[in-house]
């Protein structure tokens, strides 16, 4: 019998080396696997090349991790944001490398790793500082450069449900970066809010098919959904309201 | 440019918002850039189906969500609750920018530092010394739509014109912007630079050449207006 | 209102050019556009190129607009089958070019042109025939031949079921090049079993969003389902089956 | 290569699929081209689970239906009607192939016209003048999988090796088998040409050698066997 699930983050998180590149999905909070960041915060793994959209926000999962100096090289799309003072710190002090790419690049670049095309022609970028030094060329009229795969050791992501064979489906804008960096990743481990009985997902609308993971954790249901249904109560970070906030959020 | 010109006539950000709205005909598929084009939306009206992308994953993006109704699962390219209309449909970031990079969409409403009269378009870095770069999707919006609008003021805040000869800040994006909506004017990018397609109020195109330094002149009369999405 | 359906397939065929590039989904019987490609000989267009995974079976479908001379060219990875009778003898005759893609290559340089990249390089075919005078390129430590991608005018494919917006999913391996096709054309006309009410499609599972469609008609549903049902009772060539030859296979 | 060598024990084809399915591990996602090789899904241990691929789209395939219960919609990449297992995935061709020239699947079984001892495959074409070329997804699969199993008989019906010191068919991939599975013997790919894994019954190596007119040695004993699809 095939069992990818795995029966504690712990588990989920084990033997990932120093020195790997991981691959950490989310969008903002949507598709953050925060519980996985955390367990690989207590794993200890560093020397660190992370991708990620973001370079973490306030002091927790990600920014932890880059807060402990695991990270030694990060690739993303939009680092500075209003509360990433753990990056903008490390980075002024020349302890971060950072490879800046549009984020349109980063997507199509994860899903060449995953798909096997050796490198691709993009639109994205040309003429500017983000394609300095790369190969250029004219086709059909139009200017391209040359984008390399982005693969990783490991992929971190997060979604809505999985069975045993890794079968995965996502919930609404949470989807983003979590089926083309399973597909990216040598090793993935996915946290996912439920594990369901084979067979229980539709095939038909499966979102990452189980070849692409490796081992699944359940950590339970989000605090806004409840029995799988949307619920509400909560900020944008998914942080439950506190009465009075909800009160006051009533009156505006 | 001085900032002591004679303070011509100016909309508002709202006005602009609403004029682009209006620009956009029905079953339009529509991204609008992070800050104030986003605005562009609260003025789509009701009654036309007009459909909006966001970049991480969602076409059928709705208003915000009502209060206590925030789903952090749900959010628009500015991290902010949004909610899915009836016929939404959601799908991962590769999918997402390959719509936009294989030219889906119809438009895309933009903020800028400066766009040139060559249709250049820099928006994400002051290049100033220390900044952390950052860039996100603009450089993939900015190649990515049909037509790409910009959404700004004609001047910055010393009075400079964001409507240049050469983009002198960093760039987003090569000869991409279609169109510019500004608090004076809405200018078309032409082959010959830019074209006043209309002035607000006091606004002539002399007194446009005049706040920008650039050579201008009038909007052809029927210019194309926006592309559908069909081509029956 | 956006409203995408048409209402007969004369009319979602209309104004297809003479010259025009022409993607037909379809692999085998699942997810042959059957009334479209009917629809089309009908319509007239002539001097057709042809991207489809074959080159027509029997005399019916795309053998049927093969036979009638309006294919002037096909892209296709697999034209020989037992009865590729029509394109062969065309063939043969030096009345139709072909250019033969590794089925891979195909899908790949579909969803290429769908996705905006200008060129990819792909490992398929390395070394063979069929990338002689291709682009070459070792890249970390592997060899890829440069590929374009694959544009059309039109694109006719069958999916389930459609909403007025042009949302659609699929059934089953007849989804095959259906979402890559759509997305690579210019006109994308699709025929579906059944146009559903916008909203009825559940928007994690629509595999083709509205965007990439622009005519939907309703042909009914297939003879092998009832009300969304499988209900089996067809050959796979989707044929009923007689009662006889129902029988004959029971028996063995 | 002449006919009249002394007849030496082969295993029928059944046997063959019998011996490729052993050797499968639990776990493994596996795609079994057309024609022979799709005989390997017939031996695979009904309580072992093994994830067999079509690269039509679908992942989780299970065995042909009921007679009255064929589904056009549900095939194999041969055209066959198939069935789908608890567990199965539908994707489109894209992400089909990208699955495979991503290297995901553990084991491919093709068929073969010829095999060089540096692991090249021929399988596609005679290279017949007049001939109808077809590829299908055979160059695809070819360069697809981590292990590329061929299994094809030693000698063809003239009497000549399928094994060959350099491939006179056109090509399907370059140095892509790994291992090939003939009636006489099985045969690893190895930097120094074919090396015999297991001779079937009264071959040799030596009689192999000599019927196949290369140079051959015996198989390293504990060569690694195929792959896991996880590392863990």
């Amino acid at each position: 019998m095939i069992d990818k699930t795995v029966a504690s983050v712990e588990e989920a998180v084990a033997g990932i080396r120093d020195g790997s590149t991981v691959m950490i999905g989310g969008f903002g909070r949507a598709g953050q696997p925060v519980e996985l960041i955390d367990a690989l915060i207590a794993q200890g793994a560093t020397d660190l090349t992370v991708v990620n959209n973001n370079a973490g926000n306030g002091d927790v999962g990600l920014a932890a991790l880059l807060a402990k100096k695991r990270v030694r090289r990060i690739l993303c799309s939009f680092p500075r944001q209003h509360d990433s003072w753990v990056f903008d710190e490390l980075y002024r002090a020349g302890e971060i490398e950072l490879e800046l790419v549009p984020q349109g690049n980063l997507a199509e670049r994860i899903r060449a790793a995953g798909a096997g095309v050796g490198a691709f022609f993009s639109p994205t970028g040309v003429g500017t500082q983000l394609a300095e030094g790369k190969e250029e060329r004219v086709i059909d009229g139009r200017t391209y450069v040359l984008e390399y795969p982005i693969k990783a050791d490991v992929a971190l992501i997060s979604a809505r449900q999985g069975d045993r064979w890794g079968n995965l489906v996502y919930r609404e804008t949470a989807r983003n970066f979590g089926p083309i960096m399973a597909a990216a990743a040598t090793t993935t481990i996915v946290q996912v809010d439920e594990i369901v009985p084979l067979g229980s997902l539709e095939p038909e609308t499966i979102v990452t098919p189980g070849i692409f993971v490796d081992r699944v954790v359940a950590v339970g249901e989000r605090a806004w959904t409840r029995g799988g249904d949307f619920v509400g109560g909560v900020d944008i970070e998914g942080r439950p309201l506190a009465d009075a906030t909800a009160s006051r959020e009533g009156d505006q | 440019m001085t900032t002591d010109q004679p303070t011509a006539t100016r909309v508002s950000r709202d006005e602009l918002a609403a004029r682009i709205a209006a620009d956009i005909p029905e079953g339009s598929y529509v991204n609008l850039g992070i800050g104030a084009p986003t605005l562009v939306a609260d003025f789509l009206p009701d009654d036309l189906e007009i459909i909006l992308h966001t970049e991480n994953g969602m076409l059928g993006m709705g208003p915000k969500p009502a209060p206590g109704l925030v789903d952090p699962d749900l959010i628009n390219a500015g991290k902010q609750p949004v909610t899915a209309l009836s016929g939404a449909a959601y799908f991962h970031h590769a999918d997402s920018f390959g719509m936009m990079r294989g030219g889906h969409l119809d438009v895309c409403v933009l903020g800028a530092f400066q766009v040139s009269q060559d249709g250049d378009l820099a928006n994400w870095s002051t290049g100033a010394p220390g900044a952390i770069p950052a860039v996100g999707g603009a450089m993939d919006l900015a190649i990515g739509a049909k037509n790409v609008y910009v959404m700004t003021d004609l001047l910055t805040k010393t009075g400079e014109s964001k409507l240049v000869e050469q983009c002198t800040y960093p760039l987003t994006g090569v000869g991409c912007v279609t169109r510019v909506y500004t608090d004076h004017a809405i200018f078309d990018v032409t082959p010959d630079g830019f074209a006043v397609r209309e002035a607000f109020g006091d606004n002539t195109v002399e007194s446009l050449a005049e706040l920008t330094g650039l050579r201008l002149r009038e909007a052809a009369a029927s210019a194309s207006s926006t592309g559908q999405g069909t081509e029956d």
